[in-house]
């Protein structure tokens, strides 16, 4: 089997994930879609890995999990205090700054 | 199978490690010290690390390594300049950082509940943004000597993680603070995301993910170059993002008008010297060989950035949104210093990046001596005879949209003229001409304040200028000395950085 | 001796000291201003003494490292064209300070501020001149428009703002064009032998026709905007209304010199090629200009706007001296620069002493001054003589040098031109008899006439117009030879007579 | 098309069925993140999609990272997600009509020119390169490889990704933590307060609201024994929102409080 | 030629006078009119000595030169502050001072009510320097200074009471229409500096017969505008009516004696260029034909004693330029007839200014009648001067007139019987005029408004205005007697040769009496014989009024200049605010409407935003695309 087929995968799930973030309104899915976009990346990583032959990618791909364990700890401590604010979890009505 | 330990040279590090060392001190400080001796403590503990570390960092700035980290961090001259140029900068931000009128005083309270109200009378402070500043300035000082992917990455987030938090700690207008930093946080998580996916293609491009492996394979070729476009666009656009480029621009006047005003403060100016500095690595030293295909794009933005910028800036009402349009102006100014790619534009760019720093910094200092009862004044209107009330707050701003503006003797003018000369010298002829043109544009907006502060009456609802505090004083004092020494006399500094500014590979 | 340095540091001595008055000592302010102006202008002077007048290399040079770097130096040295318009500006500003005594206690800040302003703005008036680094001009240039700026906005009258914001913004989009073509130059250069901004080094360059207009078209038109040349003049009425009739003078007197300066000094020397390309457009423009300016100062109904619209046409008559390439328009020129600060300084003075008397600047609110004030009356009217070049002023001598050097090569433009100054008849004399005869009006019978210190201020004004009318020699031994090296080195001669040809 | 024609030995082939089984799904799943309305059953999708990704490295020897994304990510990060899903109200669903107008278009525009472009371009894509497999990086097993990785050539940024988790957790304290700004009394300093008090007027606890008083609601002041009503007496919430009502009116000091003898 | 060192007395002395008046002020109130005179008679002094010595020479050797300093030297324009006294000059010279002295003498008494006389003295003063400046300069540069001096002084005298805003317009209108004719004079300068490289008189005299016919022409067209606009000629005329707000001195001196004729000497002095510019030449007799007759005409229909005197003026002058354009044979001429007319008309000047002292300032001659027997020195003086206009034999005027008109027909062909016809025709007219002046002022009855009451002048007025009566009765006849103007000037003319003469002179002289005769007879028929309206009659023919309107002159004027000017100066105000400074700030609305506009992408949504920067993606994607296609 071709490995590049798991790069078209990882394509598609990036893309999937880049428009779930432009049309999802709860913050929580956008966040999630965030994550798929993180997750396609990783896939890309590993599939280069593999087809390159070293680890580096791989190494990648873990320090990739790492940070975005980080990221999401901040990420929810975030959205969960503009939740307790607002009482809505709608990125659409965090809309005060603009123009 | 044999493990090697691996070597590091501290003496490299130290400049990072002396402030990780401090924010993990810091760290400890909150959990074990006194809330009341916890603001002081930090406040040493924070300016001691900046100190230390500047200090070490000048006595190690003539070495150059590639290996400093087993191959992660390279050192060199223009490594030593941006670190510095960082240091400098967040250390006068410390300096409004440690106004207390600026936080909140409990951030995991409601806005307008029972127990903000109680946080607020106790005094109570969120030191906890000292070591977040700390941590911040290491993941800065990281980022333009990483020499990988991973260390990149791993410094972006680590210089972003903290300033959205930051975003979200402002003492007034709380919810329009919390929402600038899920602003930032989203796009900033989504843009890290293409970062990635750019990485893993320049990854899969170059079979390496450290910089030296990377060139090596553009300038030795190979395949076709699908997998390198694709790969030096996507990481653009996490790094255009971090400097605020159109059409990546759209997060930074929201964020900088809701975050606390020292953190936009050493968000603008900061932030902006790091992911400069990396870009300029990055596109001086690993993509260099395929100038052809990114200086195009790269010059197209350039020239909608500052155009865009430019005209918004115009149409603000907000004196932090104006700001943060300006500052999108010249993130279009200093792309032509990138897009220049030779040694003049390299010293124009690290010269721009130190000067628009302090400058900035000193402006948005000079915001948050603007209050009135219900804390700082944005709105540009209520900035009406600003000159007459508080002369000090009216000369030193106008002295820094001066410098803005590129107005001579003002070190705004020694950069612009740097900067656009190298353009011109590499054949950026569109991008200088929009530069000028958008300066001229520019200079209406800043103008406009200028009036605003000296020739118009005050209205009625009379802003006051609270007294500033010794340390906010002292940062717009010495900002603005600093831009009008570079204006008057750069010439110490340029030599300084024309001898040291050398990448080496 | 470093005479230029001295020059250029005494004002701002004379401002530190200022600075450390207290705000309420109005008079040590006023009475150290002067002090110090009056101390330039005598070492001016005895700077003057020591030109030698037949060498055409620049003199009195100065030179210190400034930004090694960039190849930029403090660089200082006046030929006579540069020397003539220092000469011009502190004569100036010992007046000014004096004739406006009281003109800073309208304004927004402090008496103090005001003539901190101007002791720095002449401190750049006369490194404008001086300097002989592109990029020091170019930073004086530039910089001197922030004391303008503040002189205008803050003590000025009416809609000062409005003014001092139009003025600021065509001046900085003018400076940045001419920024432009400065970083190409500096490239250039960078290309062929070493950085360097010292224009006589620059004015060796080789490059192409296309970029030499381009780069003409950049200092032109911040030039033409500075001058101010039809079309970018747009902004000096509005300017010269609001501001206080002594920034007027240095406004108009001092500073739109340096665009007709720079097009000499600059454009000329660097771009020969260009200036002879563009020489029939800038030709069309300046005569434009004349007839335009007169036309509107005819329709003005301010008396401040009619001065600005007149200087308008003036500076036609200094441009198309300039561009006729004749070493009679070239010395006519840049005579016609002293000549008209004088003469501007002249009008601006008395119109601002009449304003501030009647608490009005329309023309028509005056009327029979001659009968209350006869002194301010008639030194006004002198000032209108001299503005309307009239034989025996020093104007006419200037303004005939250019027609007569215009005609030799240019006889259409010379022609047309010459209509103007039948407009300046018209546009002197209706505002002198509207506001000087006829009857006196209500509200004009108890005006004052003149006191002692206006008309110490003003008699050395009227000395030197006269004197200049009749005995330009001293001057124009001064300007010919360097005038005549700038022909020259541009490949013009002087069109011989003709003989119609027969 | 990449030339990469790798040869995976014998796993060829159920690699193969695997992916066209699994490519698919992952897809779908993934699409279907987007489409429900519910944020829980995006979570769920999404922790299936992470699973399916899990196999995937698995499969393409990659088998620490495989681990790592089953318990790490889908374990602790999903559930992170989960938990906040659950503060936030499990139940509540999105709707999913666009409210900012023109973004739909834009966004399915630029999907579909996005994935079709990089997929269009993925298949321009040549690698110059023979590709190879990870038979020989992971001959000492995979864990060990990259263990060798980690802590040679990466170690700087492993350990400055400590100072990343640091700020995580320091980042949650700071939004998160509710600092006591005011002590609250232990029982044993209640005690002490009541009965070491200046009186020893309400030692016996506060009289209820409506007590004695001549309306039965909470907005009214109990009525002391002498008639005289007692502000402490209503919730401090309530006084405080200025929902009280006066209680002075409700005062019967004022009336005659001897009862005449009834005869 | 022979140098000097005592030339610039001529002009310093009046020229210190005006100086010391105007800056002393008030303080010279009391003897500033006594030094002004003094000085005006010794710079008169000065000039009878020049004479003397310029007697005492050959004639080759009579031109004096003086090079005070030098004014303007820049390339090959060379000018110096020179002075030439030649033959032509110092008959300008004696002139000016002469009746400038005389009329200095008459002011005394005649502004002694007005208190600001100082300054009238002043101007009086300044008017001399700037007169004699324009005679004595050696080049036509000099030759403007002073050239636009007496504009400028003649502007200040006709303004005097510029309080009244009538007098204010007419000296505006003055200073600019004589400016036109400056245009015209900078124009020759620049011809002749362009062709010759020189603007010196001998410089340009050397040239000009080396130089081509279209340059002389040019100039010459260029230099009669220049005169035309001094002397009021056509199309240049308007001007002088209306500066008789004046005081009346003023008039006598200026727009009588002196300046005007200042574009006689212009002419005269360039005849080295009319000269070898026939066309030009023949410009000139046609603008000096014209004037003649409109200035006559205008003469018949004036009711403004002043005023009919200015028209009659305009006419004289124009019989000069006529002459002068007559080239060599008429030059002579033009400045005798300068000379007496001069005398006779600054005479009458003088007398009109008498009257009007003696009647209130009245200038109606309708309101006149009679005053003979009440100023009978007036009456005497003035009739005097009215035989010399006339030309009656052996006052002044008919030796210059006769000349005049004897030379037109000479000129040949057609043209000299035109020219001929028109002065004689001329010379009627002007009897006709005068005549009904004389009759109006001095005759019939009196028609004076209730509180007038008639007097002889003081003996300081009437004393200039007999000398001057003297001089209209005897120069005619001292000048001509032996040729001795014209020997006397000619050296300084080209040689001309024989013409045939068309008639003899005596039959010129014949007719011109009897045209003359006419003209008393019919203003005898008309107005002796019936009585004067008080008010002008409003029953008159179309001709009459359009010659009391001045010929429709200021009607021409309006239309054609004014009116489009003022249209145009409007149009331009509004174009400037409109077209150049509305670019300006649609630019910068432009700016500012953009930013506003693109304000729009900033909604706040970080889901846009993040729409964005997608957007940005894919373009990016497209990109790269397109290249690898």
């Amino acid at each position: 089997m071709d490995a590049s087929n798991y790069l078209y995968v990882s394509a598609l799930l990036f893309t999937i994930g880049a428009v779930g973030v432009v049309v999802r309104r709860n913050a929580i899915v956008v966040f999630m879609c965030i994550e798929l976009m993180l997750n396609a990346a990783n896939l890309s990583f590993v599939t280069f890995s593999r087809i390159n032959g070293d680890l580096d990618g791989q190494v990648m791909a873990f320090f990739t999990m790492v940070v975005a364990a980080c990221e999401v700890v901040v990420g929810l401590a975030i959205i969960v205090t503009i939740y307790r604010s607002r009482r809505s979890a709608s990125v659409d009505d965090a809309s005060l700054l603009k123009r | 199978m044999t493990f090697t330990a691996p070597v590091l040279s501290y003496a490299l590090l130290s400049p990072m490690l002396i402030l990780l060392g401090g924010a993990l001190i810091g760290v400890l400080v909150e959990a074990f010290v006194s809330k009341a001796l916890r603001p002081a403590v930090q406040l040493t503990l924070t300016l001691g690390s900046i100190l230390l570390s500047f200090m070490q960092l000048w006595r190690i700035r003539g070495e150059q390594s590639l290996t400093a980290a087993m191959g992660s961090v390279v050192f060199d001259g223009p490594a030593a300049l941006l670190q510095g140029s960082i240091l400098i900068i967040a250390f006068i931000s410390v300096f409004l950082i440690a106004d207390t009128e600026n936080f909140t005083a409990l951030a995991a309270a409601l806005p307008g509940s029972d127990e903000e109200r109680h946080a607020l009378q106790s005094g109570n402070q969120v030191t906890e943004v000292y070591p977040l500043t700390l941590f911040a300035v290491s993941g800065m000082l990281l980022f333009p000597v990483a020499n990988d992917l991973i260390t990149l990455f791993v410094a972006l987030e680590m210089l972003s993680l903290p300033l959205y938090l930051m975003a979200g700690l402002s003492r007034r207008r709380r919810l329009a603070s919390q929402e600038s930093a899920l602003k930032y946080f989203l796009l900033g998580a989504f843009s890290s995301a293409f970062f990635l996916f750019g990485a893993a293609y320049l990854y899969g491009f170059s079979s390496s993910i450290s910089f030296s492996g990377i060139r090596e394979a553009i300038v030795g070729g190979g395949g076709n170059d699908v997998l390198l476009l694709i790969g030096i666009a996507f990481l653009s656009i996490g790094l255009l993002f971090k400097v605020g480029a159109v059409p990546f621009h759209a997060w930074s006047p929201d964020v900088y008008q809701g975050a606390p005003t020292p953190v936009t403060a050493f968000m603008a100016a900061a932030t902006k010297v790091a992911a400069f500095g990396a870009m300029l690595r990055i596109y001086y030293t690993v993509f260099a060989n395929a100038q052809w295909s990114w200086t195009p794009v790269l010059s197209g933005i350039a020239i909608v950035t500052m155009l865009l910028g430019s005209l918004v800036a115009i149409a603000q009402r907000d004196v932090k949104r104006m700001l943060a349009y300006s500052s999108i102006a010249h993130a279009g100014f200093l792309l032509s210093g990138v897009i220049a790619l030779n040694k003049a534009g390299l010293d124009a760019t690290i010269f721009y990046l130190l000067a628009y720093g302090i400058a900035t910094v000193g402006a948005f200092a000079v915001v948050t001596l603007v209050r009135d009862s219900s804390g700082e004044v944005t709105d540009l209107n209520r900035w009406r005879g600003l000159g007459k009330r508080s002369p000090f707050a009216a000369t030193t701003f106008a002295l820094f949209l001066l410098a803005f503006a590129g107005i001579p003797m003002t070190s705004g003018f020694i950069g612009k003229f740097s900067i656009f000369s190298a353009a011109y010298e590499s054949g950026a002829k569109g991008v200088v001409i929009a530069g000028v043109l958008s300066s001229a544009i520019a200079a209406f907006f800043y103008i406009r304040v200028i009036v605003l502060m000296f020739f118009t009456d005050a209205t009625e609802d009379g802003t006051s200028v609270e007294i500033p505090s010794i340390l906010t004083r002292a940062t717009v004092i010495i900002a603005a000395v600093i831009t009008v020494a570079l204006g008057v006399y750069p010439a110490p500094l340029l030599n300084f950085i024309t001898d040291l500014a050398i990448f080496i590979r | 001796m470093k005479w230029l340095t001295i020059l250029m540091v005494l004002p701002l001595l004379g401002a530190a000291m200022i600075s450390t008055l207290s705000k309420a000592n109005e008079k040590a302010a006023k009475q150290l201003a002067l002090a110090t102006t009056l101390i330039v202008m005598a070492a001016t002077i005895a700077m003057a003494v020591g030109f030698q007048r037949d060498n055409i290399d620049l003199q009195f040079v100065e030179k210190y490292s400034w930004i090694p770097s960039f190849g930029i130096n403090f660089a200082l040295g006046v030929d006579a064209i540069a020397l003539v318009l220092i000469l011009m500006s502190t004569i100036l500003a010992p007046i000014v300070i004096l004739a406006g005594w009281n003109e800073a206690h309208g304004g927004r800040w402090s008496v103090k501020t005001f003539y901190i302003l101007i002791l720095v703005l002449e401190t750049m008036m006369i490194g404008v001149f001086a300097a002989t680094d592109v990029f020091l001009f170019y930073v004086i240039f530039e910089a001197m428009l922030i004391p303008v700026y503040f002189l205008i906005g803050g003590y000025g009258t009416g809609e000062r703002a409005a003014a001092a914001v139009k003025f600021l913004i065509y001046s900085l989009v003018g400076g940045l064009l001419m920024l432009a073509s400065i970083i190409a130059l500096y490239v250039m250069s960078g290309a062929q032998g070493g950085h360097t901004f010292d224009i006589s080094e620059l004015s060796k360059l080789t490059m192409s026709s296309t970029t030499q207009n381009l780069l003409f078209l950049g200092f032109f038109i911040a030039f033409a905007i500075k001058a101010p040349v039809w079309p970018f003049h747009t902004w000096l009425p509005d300017a010269a209304k609001a501001a206080t009739p002594g920034t007027s003078v240095l406004l108009l007197g001092v500073l739109d010199k340096v665009g007709t300066y720079g097009m000499i000094r600059y454009c000329l020397t660097l771009f020969p090629e260009a200036s002879k390309t563009f020489t029939p457009i800038i030709l069309v423009l300046a005569v434009i200009s004349i007839i335009y300016g007169a036309f509107l100062a005819i329709g003005a109904k301010d008396i401040k706007r009619l001065i600005a619209y007149t200087s308008i046409s003036h500076f036609g008559f200094i441009t198309m001296g300039i561009f006729a390439m004749t070493t009679q328009g070239h010395s006519g020129a840049i005579l016609y620069m002293f000549n008209h600060g004088f003469s501007t300084a002249a009008l601006f003075l008395v119109a601002g002493w009449m304003i501030s008397r009647r608490g009005s600047s329309t023309i028509a609110d005056f009327g029979g001054l001659q009968r209350v004030t006869p002194i301010m009356a008639w030194t006004f009217f002198v000032a209108g003589m001299s503005s309307l070049a009239l034989p025996g002023l020093s104007s006419f001598v200037s303004e005939f040098l250019v027609l007569v050097g215009t005609f030799t090569r240019y006889p259409v433009h010379a022609i047309i031109a010459t209509f103007g100054i039948v407009l300046a008849a018209l546009y002197i004399l209706i505002p002198v008899q509207r506001a000087l005869h006829g009857p006196t009006t209500p509200g004009n019978e108890t005006l004052s006439d003149l006191n002692l210190r206006e008309k110490i201020a003003i008699a050395p004004v009227i000395a030197i117009i006269v004197v200049l009318g009749f005995y330009p020699a001293p001057l124009l031994k001064v300007i010919n030879p360097a005038a005549s090296h700038v022909i020259s080195q541009m490949g013009f001669t002087d069109p011989a007579p003709t003989n119609g040809d027969k | 098309m990449l030339q990469l024609a790798l040869e995976v030995g014998q796993t060829a082939k159920p690699e193969a069925v695997m992916f066209w089984i699994l490519g698919p799904l992952a897809v779908v799943a993934s699409l279907a993140i987007l489409l429900v309305k519910k944020a829980v059953h995006s979570a769920i999708l999404m922790a299936f999609v992470m699973i399916i990704l899990a196999v995937f490295y698995i499969a393409q020897d990659a088998a620490f990272l495989g681990i790592v994304q089953i318990v790490v990510y889908t374990g602790a990060v999903m559930m992170l997600f989960l938990f906040i899903l659950m503060l936030v109200g499990v139940d509540s669903s999105d709707s999913l009509t666009e409210t900012i107008r023109g973004l739909r278009p834009i966004a399915i525009t630029a999907a579909i020119g996005f994935g079709g472009l990089m997929i269009s371009l993925l298949g321009h894509a040549t690698l110059g390169r023979q590709a190879l497999g990870l038979s020989a990086a992971n001959a000492d097993g995979n864990v060990q490889a990259l263990a060798q990785l980690l802590f040679s050539t990466y170690v700087w940024p492993f350990e400055v990704v400590s100072a990343l988790l640091i700020t995580a957790a320091l980042g949650a304290m700071v939004l998160a933590h509710h600092q006591r700004t005011i002590i609250r009394p232990t029982q044993r300093q209640l005690s002490i307060n009541r009965f070491r008090g200046e009186s020893l007027g309400t030692a016996a606890g506060l009289p209820g609201p409506g007590v004695y008083a001549r309306h039965n609601a909470v907005d009214v002041p109990a009525l002391l024994p002498d008639g005289t009503p007692s502000a402490e007496s209503v919730n401090a919430t309530l006084s405080a929102r200025g929902d009280m009502l006066d209680y002075k009116k409700f005062d019967l000091s004022e009336i005659n409080t001897k009862v005449e003898e009834e005869k | 030629m022979t140098t000097s060192t005592s030339l610039v007395y001529l002009i310093a002395l009046p020229l210190a006078g005006a100086a010391l008046l105007l800056l002393g002020g008030r303080r010279t109130d009391k003897w500033g009119h006594l030094l002004a005179t003094g000085l005006s008679a010794s710079s008169f002094g000065v000039g009878a000595y020049q004479l003397l010595q310029m007697l005492g020479r050959s004639a080759e050797e009579r031109p004096v030169s003086q090079k005070l300093f030098e004014w303007i030297h820049v390339g090959n324009f060379n000018v110096d502050a020179g002075l030439l006294l030649d033959q032509l000059s110092i008959c300008f010279v004696l002139l000016i001072t002469g009746v400038g002295t005389l009329i200095h003498i008459y002011s005394i008494s005649y502004m002694s009510h007005d208190p600001d006389r100082r300054r009238f003295f002043a101007f009086l003063n300044l008017f001399i320097a700037a007169m004699l400046l324009l005679v004595l300069g050696d080049s036509y540069l000099n030759l403007y200074v002073g050239w636009e001096g007496v504009g400028l002084a003649s502007y200040l005298l006709i303004g005097f009471w510029n309080q009244k805003p009538a007098y204010a317009t007419a000296s505006k209108k003055a200073f600019v229409m004589n400016r036109v004719g400056d245009m015209g004079l900078s124009f020759a300068i620049m011809i002749a500096f362009a062709t010759m490289g020189t603007v010196s008189f001998t410089g340009v005299a050397e040239h000009a017969h080396h130089t081509s016919e279209a340059a002389l022409t040019g100039m010459g067209i260029m230099l009669l505008v220049a005169a035309a606009g001094k002397s009021a000629q056509f199309p240049l005329q308007a001007w002088l009516g209306d500066a008789m707000a004046g005081p009346t001195p003023v008039s006598a001196l200026i727009h009588a004696a002196t300046m005007v004729t200042a574009g006689v000497y212009l002419i005269t002095r360039s005849n080295f260029v009319f000269d070898a510019a026939p066309t030009a030449q023949l410009l000139v007799v046609i603008v000096g034909a014209i004037t003649l007759m409109f200035g006559a005409l205008i003469g018949t229909a004036k009711d403004d004693i002043k005023k009919a005197l200015a028209a009659s003026t305009m006419s004289q002058i124009g019989y000069m330029i006529l002459a002068a354009g007559l080239g060599p044979v008429g030059y002579a001429f033009a400045i005798m007839h300068l000379l007496t007319h001069g005398f006779f008309k600054a005479g009458m000047f003088l007398g009109a200014g008498s009257v009007m002292h003696g009647m209130n300032d009245e200038v109606n001659m309708r309101k006149y009648g009679a005053l003979r027997k009440f100023m009978p020195i007036t009456f005497a003086t003035f009739g005097l001067g009215y035989l010399a206009i006339l030309g009656v034999p052996p006052f002044a005027g008919f030796y210059s007139k006769d000349m005049i008109i004897e030379t037109a027909f000479n000129a040949g062909g057609v043209k000299g019987i035109i020219l001929g016809c028109v002065t004689l025709i001329g010379a009627g007219i002007t009897a006709f005029y005068m005549t009904r002046v004389i009759i109006l002022t001095f005759t019939g009855t009196k028609r004076w408004d209730e509180d007038a009451h008639p007097h002889e002048s003081p003996w300081l007025m009437w004393l200039p205005m007999a000398i001057l009566a003297i001089g209209s009765v005897t120069s005619g006849f001292l000048l001509s007697r032996g040729d001795a103007l014209v020997n006397w000037l000619h050296p300084l003319f080209a040689h001309h040769g024989e013409h045939e003469e068309l008639l003899k002179p005596i039959v010129v002289s014949g007719l011109a009496l009897t045209m003359v005769a006419i003209g008393i007879a019919v203003a005898f028929l008309k107005y002796s014989r019936n009585e004067v309206a008080h008010v002008a009659p409003e029953n008159v023919s179309v001709f009459t009024k359009i010659a009391r309107q001045d010929l429709m002159q200021d009607r021409f004027n309006e239309a054609i200049f004014m009116r489009p000017g003022q249209a145009l100066t409007a149009t331009l105000v509004a174009t400037d605010n409109a077209v150049i400074d509305g670019t300006v700030r649609g630019i910068g609305q432009m700016a500012m409407g953009s930013g506003s506009a693109l304000r729009g992408i900033q909604n706040g949504f970080v889901r846009s935003y993040a729409a964005l920067i997608l957007v940005g993606a894919v373009a990016l994607v497209a990109a790269i695309w397109v290249v690898v296609q």
